[in-house]
């Protein structure tokens, strides 16, 4: 198991993070500090690097340059899995959940990580499957854990998503759109949850385009334009700057 | 072993490399558009030889004339398998699903080209089979260096096809970043298509080329996929130049290796830059940065 | 245990592959009770029914197709001259796919589920000896057309009988004599030698190449490819390089082909050159551009030789087919020659004692054939050698050995 | 219960089966489903798709028949020694093999067949080379239905430790790391999954009970030869009576096998002296990947489901019949309860029911 999340929140920044493809610069010179046990919002306009910036921080592309830090400590171009067991969890773009899984085994992925030894113990023991239905429950999924995921509605998706990150204990999590094609009352719903999460100490880093979602719910807004921040600070800071009308309006 | 054999064993290398180049870059052609391992690329290379082979035995005309035919309709039949069969299944499962369903039209083709022309092993007797020109003390079949000749024209053109037109373009953007491609309004199923046409097309000029100096014979593909396979990945999966450099290495090393090793050994050069690749640089050792993620 | 698939569930399928195993043998015993007609202890009236396994699909299927015609030509002619023991025969023939899986299952039904009275034996080495010790273990007569490389020898067997004049090492026993019989500075003195990996060619060729090197020859190309080689350049270049004297070809039939076009293309002339199987193919010639000056081949087999029954079965098969027969056509037929002498003198066809009885008597008796009087050691080897043939005046003839020969062998042989 | 009536059915098969040749072909059937429940323990758990597996198959028979020739070990020894090698072989090519997902995987898993193909023919003097290898028989004294008879079961015990080690695996956090990583290996890392790892195991574990497989079927045949053992052919039969019987099944590579056995059985008897045998397998290939990923058992629970309890599947008839023919011990099952209770398709009240359904919703 990971190490249950200190209340005093860890600390993640880049520092002059770099990714091209072919010749296109996704992200250059990115360098982010977020702010531990807030609510970080990072937008931008489409195609402005905020998932491949994800996807750096998350292990899951390797950057060309720079490097990633948290609580102190260098994660670049550590594998994903490594990241995630030292308590950075994330969600996906367009929500991914195992389809061909239930519910309940969606779960369960997340404490399935551990040591070869206790692989071989057999099945899952009775505290994990109890601390998944108490989540199921928080999320309000729980009369389904025995559906496969893919007959799940998108938001029931989104909230098994969620779910499943928080089976592994993370302290910071990372958000990639979580209102993203969902109807207003479960986008309400996953805004509380996330404010009650945050409330327990949790670290949220939230990629989003729904604008009222971003300024009722954020403490830090980061704006992404061209594969780097231009800017960032309250949300009332960030809404009144020039350069991020700029961004978005193309002016 | 004296210099004249190992010019001659040079020459022989260059000539089977650049066939093996011609192929290769269909083969990475498909990956590069559709993330697709097409493992009846050699199947139909093998076709399109016997179809080669088919022609002379039925009009007596050289067999280069089938390309008239040959080339257009695979063309076709390439833009037909990605059309009807590859976009159908699932994007999740592709490169998995697509593995086994080329496999089985490898399979199949295997199995029509034994029940029509059965298993006999078939080779084109052409007037100038036998004959061979001096090149510096090394003797070069004419049939060979029609063969690369052919082999090297179609490179030529999908290198200026590729570097040098709109559709080249589009299709360079949809094998580097499909999604990208996408934004910028290029139709990248449309260019997938036509992707794996040009595939198939490199498959019909190699069959053709191969058919003017070798046996060919129902399983013949199976030799020829291995290699080619190990040379898109030493290549860097998804880039032609880097498929056809490694082809042009590889051929030579294999003809090389010959000489002292003997036949059998000679091949297992490409295993071992593959297993080598894959340890050491998987991204391939000539570019190449799809290799990566896929 | 929470997890969705309940226990219930599992319980139903693994009912499911048991009814489905079950089903299997129900299945099988289905398929394949219709084929065979034949009941143990069959009467006077029914016919011997023999058990054979062939590759007509897959890598041997060429020659696979030929011991099939000269089988069913056998089994034609014998009927027509009122049969066996006043039986009719009958063949039941099974496609192995030239699969080693396949031949041993094909024998396995055909011994044991469709008890048949004899068996025949398959074509090609590698699937000789599989099938071979099938029959070995069920106690039947295993006369074969077709393994000719000593391995086969070397199991054990009891029961085996090659029906050819020769085992591969011993096909080119004629030309090693010749050639180690001419005066030193006329014969050759260097050898290359390239020989496809497969258990027959090898042996024809290391046979020869073994005895020249014993003779004091010097071996300076010795190469080995395996059988899906389609390009040759390589190799030819190797043995054009050593400027060798004389050339064997350890070959089946297309890469015989390939390896002669790709010695003329790069205008190499040996003064001699010797390839085994593929000269005596009719089809030979043009597929080399009819440059087959001076090749020499060993044969078991010519349509011209003058014992009895070769007369006439020429005669009859050329009739059948508008086309002489060939090596593989003969040796079948020789097969069938040889288990009907055995049949004939020992008086029963059928499973149980009386296949030992045969055994035995094939151990200690000589067998009038198509390819001359065959005669076998206690391990079922033939006594006897190829003889050898040449392309003299664009036709092939026998050279060798003097008493049969058609025309006087050419050295050094004209180029091609 | 019913499970053991499959069970007694087939340790009755040997007594059922009328002559030695149906008894050697169930034991095809069985060395079939060894192999294919084997190539599950990745296929299945994974999804990675491995064509090779005839490698491990042939590295498993060659190497109980060298361990016997060149090292004298005793028969059984020698098989699972060589199991043991496998093993050891498997880890490093898997590394290379997974350094890259999906295409090189496919790539490395084709190659390694080809390259042993190339090495067990090329190195003669170890291998016996295109001669082939004769591997001693371990009970040299059995008559040939007896020593058939004795494989039977052997094939059977070594069936039924792959299933309930793959049982085992499906129910434990292993497993569903392992069917997280072949549902989205992205998503299961980066929910801490070490993929490469597990992976690796399983690959490991399937080639280590492939290997086996063929150990086993070395000492029942007897007969090695580099072209059989390392077919590309086989490999892919492997996959295709695991995908056909449905890779998410226990018992589906079993069910494929036996599917696939008697039909190549039956190719051979109608169509012997063709290729159809290849076409017919490209074509059932290509059907089961493009209509019917799932496999059969999915499939046909799924029609049962759609046509309601009055409708009954084939394998419901053909289980009841055996059941009746067999002196009827259990009560023929009802076909509703079947559709009713198939946990992979229960859904409760809030998803709508759409048994069919083989897309995901997103």
């Amino acid at each position: 198991m990971t190490t249950t999340a200190p209340p005093a929140a860890r600390s993640l920044e880049t520092v002059g993070l770099t990714k091209s493809f072919g010749g296109v610069h996704a992200v250059r010179d990115a360098t982010v500090t977020f702010q531990p046990g807030k609510i970080n919002a990072l937008i931008g306009p489409n195609g402005s690097g905020k998932t491949t910036f994800f996807n750096c921080v998350t292990g899951m592309i390797k950057p060309d340059a720079g490097s990633v830090t948290f609580h102190g400590e260098d994660i670049t171009r550590r594998p994903p899995h490594r990241i995630a067991r030292a308590g950075i969890g994330r969600s996906f773009q367009l929500c991914r959940v195992f389809p061909r899984m239930t519910v309940l085994e969606n779960m369960l992925v997340a404490v399935s990580r551990s040591r070869f030894r206790e692989l071989l113990k057999g099945a899952h023991n009775p505290e994990e499957i109890d601390k998944a239905r108490a989540l199921l429950v928080r999320v309000g999924i729980d009369h389904l854990e025995n559906t496969e995921a893919r007959n799940l509605s998108y938001g029931q998706q989104k909230l098994l998503e969620l779910a499943g990150v928080l089976m592994g204990d993370p302290d910071t999590i990372m958000l990639d759109e979580p209102a993203g094609g969902v109807n207003p009352a479960l986008i309400g719903r996953i805004g509380t949850l996330v404010q009650e999460l945050n409330a327990e100490g949790r670290t949220f880093l939230v990629v989003e385009h729904n604008m009222d979602m971003v300024m009722s719910l954020s403490h830090h807004v980061i704006v992404f334009d061209r594969g780097r921040p231009i800017a960032e600070g309250t949300p009332d800071v960030v809404q009144s700057d020039p350069r991020v009308l700029e961004a978005y309006l193309g002016v | 072993m004296t210099g004249t054999l190992l010019f001659q064993s040079l020459v022989l290398g260059v000539l089977l490399g650049g066939l093996y180049a011609l192929l290769a870059a269909g083969l990475t052609l498909y990956f590069g558009v559709m993330r697709v391992v097409m493992i009846a690329h050699s199947a139909f290379l093998i076709l399109a030889a016997y179809l080669a082979w088919y022609f002379h035995e039925q009009t007596g005309i050289d067999p280069l004339l089938s390309l008239v035919v040959t080339v257009p309709l695979f063309f076709a039949v390439g833009v037909g398998m990605q059309r009807l069969l590859i976009t159908r299944l699932r994007p999740v499962t592709l490169t998995m699903m697509s593995v086994l369903l080329t496999f089985a039209v490898a399979l199949f083709i295997e199995g029509m080209i034994g029940f029509v022309w059965s298993g006999t092993q078939r080779r084109i007797q052409l007037p100038y089979s036998g004959d061979s020109i001096e090149f510096f003390g090394a003797q070069i079949a004419v049939v060979k260096l029609v063969a690369f000749g052919l082999a090297a024209l179609s490179l030529g053109l999908l290198y200026l096809l590729l570097k040098h037109s709109r559709f080249g373009q589009a299709l360079r953007a949809t094998i580097q970043h499909r999604e990208a491609a996408q934004l910028v309004g290029i139709r990248t199923d449309r260019v997938a298509g036509y992707g794996f046409g040009i595939g198939l097309a490199t498959a019909a000029i190699g069959g053709t080329a191969l058919s003017l100096d070798a046996t060919i014979y129902p399983s013949l593909h199976w030799h020829w996929i291995g290699p080619l396979m190990a040379i898109i990945v030493v290549g860097g999966l998804g880039s032609i130049p880097g498929a056809a450099l490694a082809a042009m290495v590889l051929g030579i090393g294999q003809s090389l290796l010959q000489v002292p090793l003997g036949t059998t050994w000679a091949q297992t050069i490409f295993y071992v830059a593959l297993f080598a690749t894959l340890m050491l640089r998987p991204q391939g050792f000539f570019g190449g940065r799809l290799a990566q993620r896929f | 245990m929470s997890l969705a698939t309940a226990p219930r569930n599992r319980r139903r399928r693994g009912l499911a592959a048991g009814a489905s195993l079950a089903a299997a043998a129900l299945v099988l015993t289905a398929c394949s009770d219709d084929g065979a007609g034949s009941d143990e202890g069959a009467g006077e009236d029914d016919p011997i029914v023999i058990g054979i396994s062939l590759p007509l699909t897959g890598d041997f299927s060429e020659p696979g197709k030929g011991v099939q015609r000269g089988y069913e030509a056998w089994a034609q002619f014998l009927n027509e001259d009122g049969g066996l023991l006043g039986r009719q025969v009958e063949l039941k023939i099974l496609d192995d796919q030239s699969n080693a899986d396949r031949v041993v299952q094909d024998y396995e039904a055909l011994i044991a589920q469709d008890q048949v009275d004899l068996v025949f034996g398959p074509f090609s080495t590698r699937l000789v000896v599989p099938s071979a010790r099938v029959a070995e273990e069920y106690g039947m007569l295993f006369v074969e057309p077709a393994g000719a490389a000593a391995e086969v020898f070397e199991q054990g067997f009891e029961n085996l009988f090659y029906a050819a004049p020769a085992v591969a090492d011993d096909h080119y026993n004629y030309l090693a004599d010749y050639i180690l019989a001419m005066p030193d500075g006329e014969r050759p003195e260097t050898v290359a030698v390239a020989s496809m990996d497969d258990p027959f060619a090898q042996g024809t060729a290391y046979g020869l190449r073994d005895k020249l090197a014993d003779g004091g020859l010097e071996i300076v190309v010795d190469e080995v490819y395996p059988p899906n080689t389609t390009d040759f350049a390589p190799i030819a270049a190797k043995i054009d390089d050593s400027d060798a004297d004389m050339v064997i070809g350890g070959t089946q039939y297309q890469d015989a082909v390939n390896l002669i076009v790709s010695l003329q293309q790069l205008d190499y002339q040996p003064e001699m050159a010797a390839f085994s199987t593929a000269p005596t193919n009719p089809e030979f010639a043009s597929a080399i551009g009819d440059k087959t000056e001076g090749i020499l081949s060993p044969t078991g087999y010519t349509e011209t030789a003058s014992y009895p029954s070769n007369v006439e079965f020429v005669e009859r098969y050329t009739e059948l087919h508008g086309n002489p027969p060939g090596e593989d056509e003969a040796n079948a037929y020789t097969t069938g020659q040889v288990v009907a002498a055995a049949v004939e003198a020992v008086g029963c066809a059928e499973q149980g004692e009386c296949q030992q009885q045969l055994v035995d008597w094939l151990h200690s008796n000589e067998v009038d054939t198509v390819v001359g009087p065959l005669s076998w050691d206690e391990t079922g080897k033939p006594q006897g050698a190829h003889l050898i043939q040449q392309y003299v005046d664009g036709e092939i003839q026998i050279v060798l050995p003097e008493d049969a020969m058609e025309a006087e062998l050419v050295f050094p042989k004209p180029a091609w | 219960m019913a499970l053991v009536v499959g069970v007694a059915l087939v340790l009755s098969f040997p007594t059922i089966a009328p002559n030695p040749y149906i008894l050697s072909a169930g034991i095809v059937v069985l060395s079939y489903a060894c192999t294919a429940t084997a190539w599950n323990f990745m296929g299945g758990f994974t999804g990675y798709v491995s064509l090779g597996h005839a490698a491990f198959f042939g590295l498993g028979a060659y190497g109980t028949g060298l361990l016997i020739r060149d090292v004298g070990l005793p028969s059984f020894a020698a098989w699972l020694l060589a199991g043991a090698l496998v093993l050891l072989i498997t880890i490093p090519v898997g590394i290379a093999a997974l350094r890259v997902r999906g295409a090189s995987f496919v790539i490395v898993s084709i190659s390694f067949v080809l390259i042993l193909l190339l090495v067990f023919q090329g190195w003669g003097s170890f291998t016996g080379g295109s001669d082939g290898l004769v591997v001693p028989r371990p009970f040299p004294d059995m008559l040939r239905p007896q020593h058939h008879e004795t494989f039977f079961y052997l094939f059977a015990a070594l069936l039924t430790v792959m299933l309930v080690v793959w049982w085992l695996i499906d129910r434990s956090r292993f497993g569903t790391g392992l069917k997280a990583v072949r549902e989205d290996e992205d998503k299961a890392q980066a929910l801490g999954v070490p993929t490469r790892n597990y992976k690796l195991v399983a690959y490991v574990v399937s080639a280590t009970f492939t290997g086996l497989a063929g150990g086993m079927y070395a000492l029942w045949f007897g007969d090695l030869d580099p072209i059989f053992q390392f077919s590309i052919m086989l490999g892919a039969y492997m996959v295709l009576m695991a995908l056909l019987g449905g890779v998410r099944h226990l018992f589906g590579p079993l069910l494929g096998a036996f599917i696939v056995g008697t039909g190549l059985e039956y190719f051979k008897l109608e169509f012997g002296d063709t290729q159809f045998h290849l076409v017919a397998a490209a074509l059932l290939l290509g059907a089961v990947v493009l209509f019917m990923p799932d496999g059969i058992i999915p499939a046909v629970t799924g029609l049962v489901r759609r046509f309601g309890p009055q409708e009954s599947s084939i394998r419901e008839v053909t289980a009841a019949e055996l059941l009746e023919r067999n002196g009827g011990t259990s009560p023929v099952p009802q076909p509703g309860a079947t559709a009713g209770s198939d946990g992979s398709r229960t859904t409760s009240e809030a998803a709508p029911p759409d048994p069919n359904d083989e897309e995901d919703p997103r």
